[in-house]
């Protein structure tokens, strides 16, 4: 059975990665799994400088879902190069790096760092987390802007570049087109949706950033459907998430067109889960006598 | 020693309207657990509560003919959907479970005293310290008798020494469990010249009024946040500190009550 | 306890009322609520001319939500008028008629059978309905487009009129705006989320219509968000309505910035969901002590 | 006589892996039922599974000293999420109901005479036929012997002419079971000139290929939709029909196999 898929010049041995954000820096997961049985880790978002993110106050649960505002906190790219990478270099599978910048300078600035150590084996850029404010947010939802930013980052790398777009949008194939307009060789679709949650009794924002991103099940018919309108609008290859939490769901977006998919909030309810998700797919693989998963991708018909 | 774990509940009982104490028997050996420690269990097979709720392990035991991996009891405020779910499993589901998780009450080192606080459901967190410590004094604040999650005769029998507080007297003294607490700390300090240790849990108000009461005594507390993965990577159980943000499940849940910022927390 | 709110004009008794195309023409529900308790019902929207909707495979349940592309199937405004209309005037509640044309034009001749017509107390504009294909769907993510078909119906009626919009849309802050400008005197916020579900067995989508609108409580952080982004940006009431099962979801959209509510999937789980989210607010009221409604509008601190 | 109403589960029984019997114990009236119509039942409290799913009647006893409402049985497989909460309910908890809704299946007018054919789980929504008729002929097609999801001993008991296909031949004859009722028709028709009508429930597959057999006979059937709301107000359950789409939960069920549109439905 051919599990292996092409992420823009990334070969992965199979198509389940984690969800950035979701999985730490990976390390702390070997525990639960075989870290090497999986397509890639994807580490949390990295900044050029160590970021303490949002107060307290930063998750809560809704159906089927859940709330974040983490408000990008992380240790750094030099601590996460120095710490952090000779760590995962001992496994046999590949490394992508999710990193941001508040500006276009921070986001060269950090490709070229991250492009720069050993082991990283492409970066995945994130214009789209809900969780920073003002100008910040326009990188993932103005096309215009997206393709400036991944034009100008796309120059500090040769590593395959993968832009993580936001739901936020009218139109996810125009974002889709300006990101790879820009220089990307793959998209991940989709990053959290923003919401909010109100505690009634004491009227407070249940998240100190008032708002946060939505994860989890309930976003799943959304990001299936964004999969399927960028897949439409662009040839690069799609990174496809948003509430996968069984084999089942994974295939959902490999028909959808997603090349490959990543758990996210299921590995905080089973932090085995991506390897959970890859049985499931294999088993599907099996029931229907498929031998390669290239053959699924973008399979639905319509 | 795999944290993620199934195990089944044998006794799902309850100890009044709103509380109950479920006892676990784990399909794996668990490894040793502090007091103060907690373990997460996922409520039923839905994903609607979707994540797992984090609760401190109140009782174990060791492993036998008929539990060969022991068991661990947790004791429950039914407070939501979730705890809601699990008050009504019955005996013989199989539920999953992560643990332990984060960091316990720090041992109590000889020539030092302890003296152990609980408010309400906190109660759960810190009756193993009395337990494992033998006699220590226990302060024990409830708002009714009614909320009592312990029997005086049960309590009498882990520990020589309960002092119960109730708002409205119906048992114990009248009043603030503090009170009783910073009179007992102000005497025992007048024969006692080492380290006195006070690890206390119970709502967020008590705590907090803890942290600004002055007593001569070096005091941990555990506190409580929503978590998602209860393993420090999803950065969302935050608690602010003197030391900057620190997460309630992996540097946690037990501080130095002088380490947290509470304007925020 | 004052429990009347204003909703551009028109009064309601109470701010709870049904959500269009969760409660057919209304009468259907009778037999399961006193109709006379609630604020007003929404009827199922309405065009000039009946129309029969997207072929089956219509409706798909999804984690906490579910999809559906009816493709506003319909008995036309006639038809409504004449057979639905004198059975609803027996009722003392507010009736909203809620409608959607294909171009300006007919939104303008609904508008205006509609309010030349006995017993319709406001209209809803739909211009955001998901299962509609090509321009039509731009009257809902385009300002432009919205404050030109609002300003031609606001022409139209001398009823209160509220426009219904979509959250498919990178800013729902400028969307409301441009309802406002065009005259809208209400807001409803918000109607579905373009979604999609595939068979994984037959490869194909759920909905014949290939996407659906999504809702239910998966939504309801999203359509919290949403109220609360809205209510900052104009100053007209808004119908605050996404994933409401219970009192203290209304509440929560009432604290958010939401003069009413609408209950919408929540009819199909229980048909007298509409009075039982009335009793939750009255609940809650009496246990914070309030006697007005109107003061917990936006009431949110933060 | 409302139609939305609380029951308690008085007996929740496995027939094999996949199939239990659900009975109910409704806690007010309810209204007449044909057989055909069906009922929404919420699986547990959850809001996920959101949506009531439906089930036909398969049989039902009238008022009574222990229940004062009478009871209603459901024959259910579990096929996904709410069908397999509703089969791990305990006994004794109570269902939120919504029904009888929908059109049943016409009555048979004198010297008419009525065929029931029934493939798999379909047997649930036409058992009752053969119950009210009596001794009509019932013509039940199954996989395997193990799917018969009534012994042949309950199948004799409640009617004298039972024909069971098996698609492997382990239990009645080998094969499809429409080729059984072809060759029944066929025979029946030189003896008798009246209305043959013939009442089936089953997979799509074999729906519609009754649909394409020239039998001489009025074909009546009951479809399956998902389904939202049950009162045709959602506009959900859409079928094609000759006079145009019709909902299944209000102008069916039970459809004149004519007036089915099959291409997409
Ligand atoms: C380290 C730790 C130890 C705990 N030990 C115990 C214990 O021994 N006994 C006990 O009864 N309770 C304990 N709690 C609290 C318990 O976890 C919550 O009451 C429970 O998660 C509520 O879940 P729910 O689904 O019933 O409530 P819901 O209100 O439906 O939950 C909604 C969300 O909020 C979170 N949440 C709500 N209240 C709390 C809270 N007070 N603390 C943390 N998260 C919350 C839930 O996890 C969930 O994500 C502990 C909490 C923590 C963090
Ligand atoms: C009028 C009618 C009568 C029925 N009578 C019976 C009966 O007597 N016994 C029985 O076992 N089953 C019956 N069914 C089918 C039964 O309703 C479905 O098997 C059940 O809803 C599946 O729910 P689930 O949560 O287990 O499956 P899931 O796959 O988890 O359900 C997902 C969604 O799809 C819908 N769905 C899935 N399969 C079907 C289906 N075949 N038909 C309709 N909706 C479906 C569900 O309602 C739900 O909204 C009947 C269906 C209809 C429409
Ligand atoms: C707690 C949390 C933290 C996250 N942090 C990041 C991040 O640092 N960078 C990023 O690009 N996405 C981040 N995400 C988004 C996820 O990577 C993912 O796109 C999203 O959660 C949808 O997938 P899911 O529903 O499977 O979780 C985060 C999500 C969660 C829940
Ligand atoms: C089956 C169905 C049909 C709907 N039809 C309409 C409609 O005709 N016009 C309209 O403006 N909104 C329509 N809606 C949207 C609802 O009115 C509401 O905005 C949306 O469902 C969100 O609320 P809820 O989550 O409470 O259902 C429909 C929704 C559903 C589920
Ligand atoms: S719960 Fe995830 S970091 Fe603590
Ligand atoms: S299920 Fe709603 S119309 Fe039939």
């Amino acid at each position: 059975m051919n599990l292996s898929v092409d992420i823009g010049g990334l070969r992965l041995k199979n198509p389940v990665v984690t969800a950035s954000g979701t999985f730490g820096y990976g390390v702390e997961y070997a525990e639960f799994l075989d870290l090497n049985q999986i397509g890639a880790i994807t580490v949390k978002g990295l900044s050029p400088r160590p970021s303490k993110g949002n107060p307290p106050g930063r998750i809560w649960e809704t159906p089927c879902g859940m709330l974040n505002s983490i408000g990008l906190q992380n240790i750094g790219i030099e601590t996460f190069i120095r710490e952090k990478l000779p760590e995962l270099r001992k496994y046999d599978t590949k490394i992508i790096a999710n990193f941001y910048g508040d500006t276009i300078e921070e986001y060269v600035e950090a490709a070229e760092a991250l492009s720069a150590a050993d082991g990283v084996h492409a970066l995945e850029m994130n214009i789209s987390c809900p969780n920073k404010q003002a100008g910040w947010i326009a990188f993932g939802v103005d096309p215009v802007l997206t393709e400036k930013v991944v034009a100008a980052t796309r120059m500090a790398t040769r590593l395959p570049l993968i832009v993580k777009l936001s739901p936020n949008v009218t139109s996810i194939a125009d974002m889709a087109k300006a990101a790879v307009d820009g220089g990307a060789d793959a998209l991940s679709v989709i990053n959290t949706i923003t919401g909010m949650a109100i505690d009634i009794e004491t009227r407070r924002p249940r998240l100190s950033n008032i708002v946060g991103g939505l994860s989890g099940p309930a976003i799943r018919p959304i990001a299936v459907r964004m999969v399927f309108q960028a897949a439409r609008a662009v040839k690069v290859p799609i990174i496809g998430m948003g509430g996968i939490m069984t084999g089942a769901d994974a295939v959902e977006f490999i028909l959808a067109g997603a090349s490959a998919v990543a758990v996210g909030t299921a590995n905080f309810v089973n932090p085995a889960a991506p390897a959970d998700v890859l049985g499931g797919i294999k088993q599907y693989m099996d029931r229907h006598s498929m031998d390669d998963i290239n053959t699924m991708i973008a399979g639905v018909i319509c | 020693m795999n944290r993620l774990f199934s195990a089944e509940i044998i006794r799902n009982e309850s100890v009044d309207d709103r509380h109950f104490i479920l006892e676990l028997s784990p399909g794996a050996a668990v490894a040793d657990t502090l007091v103060g420690q907690f373990f997460m269990l996922k409520p039923g097979e839905s994903i609607d509560p979707l994540l797992l709720r984090p609760f401190s392990l109140m009782g174990f035991t060791v492993p036998g003919a008929t539990h060969p991996n022991g068991t661990l009891s947790f004791l429950i405020r039914a407070a939501g959907k979730g705890t809601n779910i699990l008050k009504r499993l019955p005996v013989g589901t199989c539920l999953t479970v992560l643990g332990p998780l984060g960091q316990g009450f720090p041992p109590i080192e000889e020539g030092e005293r302890l003296i152990v606080v609980a408010g309400g459901i906190g109660i759960a967190s810190v009756l193993g310290l009395v337990k494992v410590y033998q006699d220590v004094p226990l302060f024990y604040g409830v708002r009714t008798k009614g909320h009592l999650l312990l029997s005086p005769g049960m309590l009498n029998a882990i520990s020589a020494e309960i002092h119960i507080a109730s708002d409205d007297g119906s048992i114990g003294t009248k009043g603030n469990i503090l009170e009783l607490l910073e009179a007992y700390v102000f005497q025992l300090r007048k024969s006692f010249g080492g380290n006195i240790k006070i690890y206390a849990c119970g709502p967020h108000a008590m705590l907090r009024a803890m942290a600004e009461m002055s007593l001569d005594a070096e005091t941990y507390i555990s506190l409580e946040t929503p978590m998602a993965c209860g393993l420090g990577t999803c950065l969302g159980c935050a608690v602010k500190t003197a030391g900057g943000i620190q997460m309630v499940c992996k540097d946690g849940p037990v501080f130095n009550i002088k380490d947290i910022t509470w304007d925020e927390a």
